[in-house]
């Protein structure tokens, strides 16, 4: 333990004598937290690969067909034409591989893998998770997944071309580089699963002693209840993960009905008929409450970070984890609201439309109980508080753009046009990834042990906002004007036309985006090493992972551990500062009060109170 | 926003875009509100001085439930009214009674329209008799198909008739979408759906894809040509006889398979 | 588990449990040769399967024995099973 | 880096990490399951005759056999892990030890089936019927040699360097897993041989 202590505390100084091996430290670690710390650096390469891909997409929405600047003549023979520009089969593949990247390997592997894996064991007051080697696995199928995913690119036909929702019959009779997408995401979702039942049981054995369930953090809650949805949500997708790898690669005929006329596949050879709106169901029952999967940690997230920041506690704690909790339920029964147009009965559009509209009740609980905790707070607009500010206000546009696509009649018009992009853009990356930003920001100081650029952060936060809602708003009224999804080149259409300089705007403005992100890599990478060295709780927060050194060693807390309190107490009158760790006896507490009023008593004889 | 709606020109788009505007009122008049308060705490309620304290308080149950319930009753609301128009448009059993019924193939990347000849009767499908050549499947036997006619990326309807379309696709899946009758329908291989529309207006009209079907997916248009009856009837008599000899003759069942979708080079016109 | 009962008792339950489920399957296999009707027999192919899961479960499995809450982990993933597939197959494609 | 360094070795449940782990992964397997069900449940409707044809070709008496095989390992694995809770290491060596017998033998009886399958030209790819035989079946094979491997490696490992002291624990782990691959067969059986 003491060894590990020593070698820990430089975990990012490299080049000491270790006692671990270069090996077992940084590659095959079952520490949670540098596995945490793996999970953060894959994804934020994916992020990028993800990002660059998009800024591919629009470049070709934009200018259709015009060679790419700089880099077009340098790309693959497969990807772009004789000039450079974009081709039709590649743009199918940057949109499905620009879907599948940043769901299944950026924006679910920065909140459940790297927030889950870093925060839960520290907040709840555990050592590690409740099976580090399985941790370790459930990361290293990550990459592996996230590789073969792009492997595509070496095979025949290319990356997979299908859209990140994979709808047979067109991925059953794709290329090769759809199989690998296939094999891929089981993958992926058999990484998730085991994530799943590690948090799940790290949550319910190992809470510091006198922790209840109800005085854990948003965080701990949402990614508890997040794993829960995994348990229940992904072996669905994996199951129909192997089917349509059977169709694809077997010649099978689970989705593929008896009489297509493909020339890419004689059907002659197979009797009875598989059923393609099946796939949708199986992949929906999944994947609806994916979405939910990548959202909830954030809300957990931006619920820490803004009680911590506003310097109140969190409002109505109890209706915010029942929220979640009904989010979760409500969220697994949702999945045909994706499905209203795809033939299957129009009942059952009905019953989904109802159900899809319960579900955004919880989600305006959390929104009120945020401006709830915001009321009359103390708000000191940090880097992490800015970022879970814009959380809130970007999730609303997302969330409300969710309610007309709800409306079964609505939908016919907005299904699989721009408003849906919108709505994903305005919830995944105004919703989701606004908050990894909070709470990288937020918890970089116990990770890495410094602080980091707040001059950077702000430039990085506003050039961001601005230009996010700068790309992502314009597609709305693209969507309005009936602007398909998965398009190539909207100029073939003639009602499209006028609509192209709107395209070259949100181009201009994802540029600057996308570029804008470069400040975040920068401001991590040189803190990291660069940085003010941090306090054990620079935040004044009340969560027990500030209880342990920054960062924190192996085995994590120095200190015997007791949980006397709710996460949120701050401003406590009890207390003399306005923060009150969940780790302080009460008997501190009032020992606290009492030096201090003496102090104060002292003071005021001195100079006449001036006091506090 | 809303102004860029694509002209209407159905009798039920009505429904859809008065909806589609009452949402739109709703979520402005939310958004406004929740951002209103939202930046005004975010002003009002910013650390001024070091050292003061928030307000200590946990919640208030009675606010916690009124807008639990608040919102509870709009979206049971929202959902109830959406329903009524979604019934009248998808609900089989409330389908108008057709004027001309077409049924409409689609494949990578083009649409097929087939009109039922001047007999009025479609000639049995069987979908053995599916090819390139013969995307509905027409059996050579059946008489009734013999005047049957198909038209590629260009439909004709008369104005102001009920128009029901019957959809399907022979290869993966589609999404005929008319952006200007607010008609959205997938196209499922190996299965038949029914969608109804009625055109006020004459004139031309696009007809998209919706559904991601391959990389010609945005080649996938056709024209859609709302004339008045007469000129509808004689547009009729015209393809009649012309399409439907060469058709019957290429669908022999032998060739189902060999013959290849214009799957890389869509041979369609573009404008 | 059962920490009450000696060995013996126990394993005799568990000797109890195997022959009931012998006898079970061998009870499916018969119904089958004799024809109910199409739904009768499959009615009664799920309910011979769930007798026998529940044995399994609750002797085999310790269920009969072990914390209570364990239970949520059968009922909950339950539930939405029973979800999935009545959406699925009541109300058609 | 052994995780021995705990300060705490907590359980607030009162069940062990082990234990509630494979609960937690059994959801998640019930689930998967049902993916295939669901599927299966569709599909024959969809396609009865093809359905109906297919499950008569299959062989009744092999997999009746077979269903008795896995019932009978998974009362040895029952009395496996009781008998070393107990202390009668001898007794859980030949339980176990008949497990891995049972396993064995239901995988040897499987790949039978499938021979005499492919032998008479079945294949995943005859059609949709044998398409959710193989799979089905084929993904419950791979969960029993996914038992058979630990049970080996326990089997082995009482064998030669003795165990923990915790092995009974691994043992009912293990054991959970065990009964749910029989349940899920107790399942598969009747799904897919008798109902038609
Ligand atoms: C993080 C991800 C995330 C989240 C949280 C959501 C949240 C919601 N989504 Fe979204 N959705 C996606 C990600 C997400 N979605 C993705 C990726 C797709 C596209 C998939 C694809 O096809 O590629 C999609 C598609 C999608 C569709 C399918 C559209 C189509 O293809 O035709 C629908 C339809 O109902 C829908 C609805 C909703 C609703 C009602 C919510 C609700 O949960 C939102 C609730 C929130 C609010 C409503 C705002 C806050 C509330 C208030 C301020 C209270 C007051 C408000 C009122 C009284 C109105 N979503
Ligand atoms: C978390 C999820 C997430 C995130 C963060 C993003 C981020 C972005 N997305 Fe994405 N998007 C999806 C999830 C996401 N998207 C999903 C699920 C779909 C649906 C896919 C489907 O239909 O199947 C989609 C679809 C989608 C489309 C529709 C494509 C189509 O239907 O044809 C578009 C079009 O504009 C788009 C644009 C963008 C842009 C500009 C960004 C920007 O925010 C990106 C910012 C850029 C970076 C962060 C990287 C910066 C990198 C560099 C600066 C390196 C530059 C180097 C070179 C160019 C060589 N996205
Ligand atoms: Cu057809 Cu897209
Ligand atoms: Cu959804």
């Amino acid at each position: 333990m003491e060894a590990a202590l020593q070698t820990d505390t430089h975990a990012h100084g490299g080049g000491h004598a270790h006692r671990e091996s270069f090996i077992r430290h940084y590659i095959f670690s079952t520490d949670h937290k540098m596995i945490a710390k793996q999970f953060m650096f894959t994804a934020i390469i994916f992020l990028f690969i993800g990002g660059a891909f998009a800024l591919f997409i629009r470049w070709q929405l934009a200018y259709p067909g015009e060679p790419i600047p700089l880099i077009g003549q340098l790309l693959p023979s497969t990807w772009v034409n004789a000039d450079g520009a974009v081709t039709a089969e590649w743009y199918t593949q940057l949109l499905t591989m620009h879907g599948s990247i940043m769901i299944f390997a950026v924006i679910i592997p920065l909140l459940v893998g790297t927030f889950g894996n870093f925060a839960v064991p520290l907040m709840i007051g555990a050592d590690d998770m409740a099976f580090p080697f399985l941790n370790m696995v459930s990361f290293w199928l990550f990459p592996l997944a996230g590789v073969l995913m792009m492997a595509g690119f070496f095979v025949e036909g290319g990356m997979a071309a299908a859209g990140w929702t994979g709808y047979p019959p067109l991925s059953a009779i794709a290329s090769m580089g759809q199989t690998l997408w296939i094999v891929s995401l089981f993958l992926i979702g058999f990484s998730s699963i085991i994530g799943g039942v590690n948090y799940i049981t790290t949550v319910l054995n190992m809470r510091a002693p006198g922790m209840n369930m109800f005085d854990l953090p948003m965080t701990v809650w949402a990614v508890f209840i997040t794993a829960i949805i995994i348990v229940i949500g992904t072996p669905v997708l994996a199951a129909a993960l192997s089917m349509l790898f059977m169709d694809n690669f077997l010649h099978t005929s689970f989705f593929m009905p008896a009489d297509l006329v493909v020339a890419t596949r004689d059907m002659s050879r197979t009797a009875g008929g598989g059923q393609p709106l099946l796939w949708q169901h199986l992949f929906w029952f999944y994947s609806h409450p994916a979405v939910y999967i990548m959202i909830l940690p954030g809300m957990g997230v931006v619920s820490d970070v803004l009680a911590t920041f506003a310097r109140k506690p969190l409002y109505g704690y109890k209706a915010m984890v029942f929220a979640i909790i009904a989010i979760a339920f409500l969220g697994i029964l949702v999945w045909g609201h994706h499905m209203f147009q795809s033939g299957m009965n129009p009942l059952l559009g009905t019953t989904f439309m109802v159900s899809t509209m319960v579900i955004a009740v919880p989600s305006a609980i959390k929104t009120f109980n945020w401006l709830g905790t915001m009321w009359r707070g103390q708000m000191e607009f940090t880097v992490p508080m800015l970022n879970a500010v814009a959380f809130v206000s970007m999730f609303v546009i997302g969330g409300l753009s969710g309610i007309f696509m709800a409306s079964t009649p609505v939908d016919i018009f907005i299904h699989d046009t721009y408003f849906i992009v919108g709505h994903i853009h305005y919830v995944l990356f105004g919703g989701s990834l606004f908050a990894v930003f909070a709470g990288l920001y937020y918890w970089f100081p116990k990770m890495s042990g410094r602080m980091f650029d707040d001059r950077i952060g702000k430039w990085h936060f506003w050039l961001t906002f601005i230009t996010f809602n700068g790309t992502f708003f314009p597609m709305h009224i693209l969507g309005v004007g009936g602007m398909m999804r998965r398009i190539y080149d909207p100029t073939v259409y003639d009602f499209l036309k006028p609509f192209q300089p709107m395209n070259e705007f949100i181009t201009i403005n994802a540029m600057v985006l996308g570029f804008a992100q470069f400040l975040l890599v920068y401001n991590m990478v040189y803190s990291w090493y660069r940085g003010r060295a941090a306090k054990r709780n620079p935040w004044r927060a009340n969560t027990l992972e500030w209880v342990a050194p920054s960062p924190p060693p192996h085995g994590n807390f120095d200190v015997p551990l007791r949980v006397y309190r709710g996460p949120y107490e701050f401003s406590s009158p009890e207390s003399v500062q306005d923060f009150l760790p969940q780790n302080v006896p009460p008997e501190e507490v009032v020992a606290q009060r009492a030096r201090h009023e003496k102090r104060l008593a002292a003071s005021q004889t001195r100079d006449g109170g001036s006091g506090e | 926003m809303l102004d860029w709606l694509p002209e209407n020109v159905s009798v039920f788009g009505e429904g859809v875009d008065h909806l589609f505007s009452l949402i739109y009122y709703i979520s402005v008049a939310i958004f406004i509100l929740v951002n209103a308060i939202y930046i005004a705490f975010i002003f009002r309620y910013r650390r001024k001085r070091k050292g003061e304290r928030a307000y200590y308080y946990h919640g208030n149950n009675i606010l916690e439930f009124s807008w639990t319930a608040l919102p509870f009753a709009l979206f049971l609301f929202l959902a109830f009214y959406s329903d009524g128009i979604w019934e009248d448009i998808k609900y089989s059993d409330k389908t108008p009674n057709p004027d001309l019924v077409v049924e409409v193939m689609g494949q990578a990347y083009l649409w097929h329209f087939r009109y039922p000849g001047s007999d009025g009767i479609f000639g049995r499908r069987d979908s053995r008799f599916m090819a390139t050549t013969n995307p509905f499947g027409i059996d050579p036997d059946d008489p009734n198909g013999k005047d049957d006619y198909v038209t590629i990326n260009s439909m004709n309807i008369p104005v102001n008739k009920t128009v029901l379309v019957h959809l399907s696709s022979m290869d993966v899946i589609h999404s005929f979408f008319l952006p200007n009758m607010r008609v959205k329908q997938d196209a499922v291989p190996g299965q038949w759906v029914d969608v109804w529309f009625n055109s006020i207006k004459t004139g031309k009209y696009e007809i998209a894809c919706a559904e991601l079907c391959g990389s010609g997916h945005y080649l996938m248009r056709a024209v859609l040509t709302v004339q008045p009856q007469a000129d509808f009837d004689t547009w009729i008599d015209e393809q009649y006889g012309s399409v439907s000899a060469a058709l019957v003759a290429a669908g022999s069942p032998d060739q189902k398979n060999s013959s290849a979708p214009a799957a890389t080079t869509p041979a369609v016109p573009t404008k | 588990m059962a920490s009450g009962m000696s060995f013996e008792q126990i394993q005799k339950s568990y000797f109890t449990v195997f022959i009931a489920l012998m006898v079970l399957t061998a009870l499916t296999v018969a119904v089958t040769t004799i024809h109910f009707g199409d739904v009768a027999n499959i009615v009664v192919g799920v309910l011979i399967a769930i007798a026998k899961a529940g044995l399994v479960a609750y002797i085999f499995m310790h269920l009969k024995y072990d914390h209570s809450r364990l239970r949520y982990f059968v009922t909950v993933p339950l539930f939405f099973f029973v979800l999935l597939v009545a959406t699925l197959t009541l109300l058609g494609l | 880096m052994s995780t021995a360094a705990t300060h705490t070795a907590r359980f607030n449940t009162g069940i062990y990490h082990g234990k509630l782990g494979m609960w937690v992964f059994l959801a998640s397997e019930i689930m998967f399951f049902s993916g295939f069900f669901g599927a299966f449940i569709v599909l024959r409707n969809l396609n009865l005759e093809v359905f109906t044809a297919g499950a008569h070709q299959l062989d009744k008496v092999v997999a009746t056999i077979n269903t008795a095989v896995l019932i009978t390992s998974s009362l040895t694995m029952a009395l496996s892990h009781l008998a070393l809770e107990r202390g009668h290491e001898g007794k859980f060596r030949l339980f176990l030890g008949l497990t891995i017998i049972g396993a064995i033998g239901f995988l040897g009886i499987k790949s039978y089936e499938y021979m005499t399958k492919f032998s008479h030209d079945i294949y995943p790819w005859t059609d949709t019927f044998f398409a959710t035989y193989f799979t089905m079946t084929g993904f419950h094979a791979l969960h029993v040699i996914g038992g058979l491997i630990p049970m080996v490696w326990m089997l082995g490992k009482s064998l030669t360097r003795g165990y923990p002291r915790e092995m009974h624990h691994r043992v009912e782990t293990l054991g959970l897993y065990w009964h749910f691959v029989d349940l899920v067969w107790i399942f598969l059986f009747p799904t897919l041989y008798l109902i038609f």
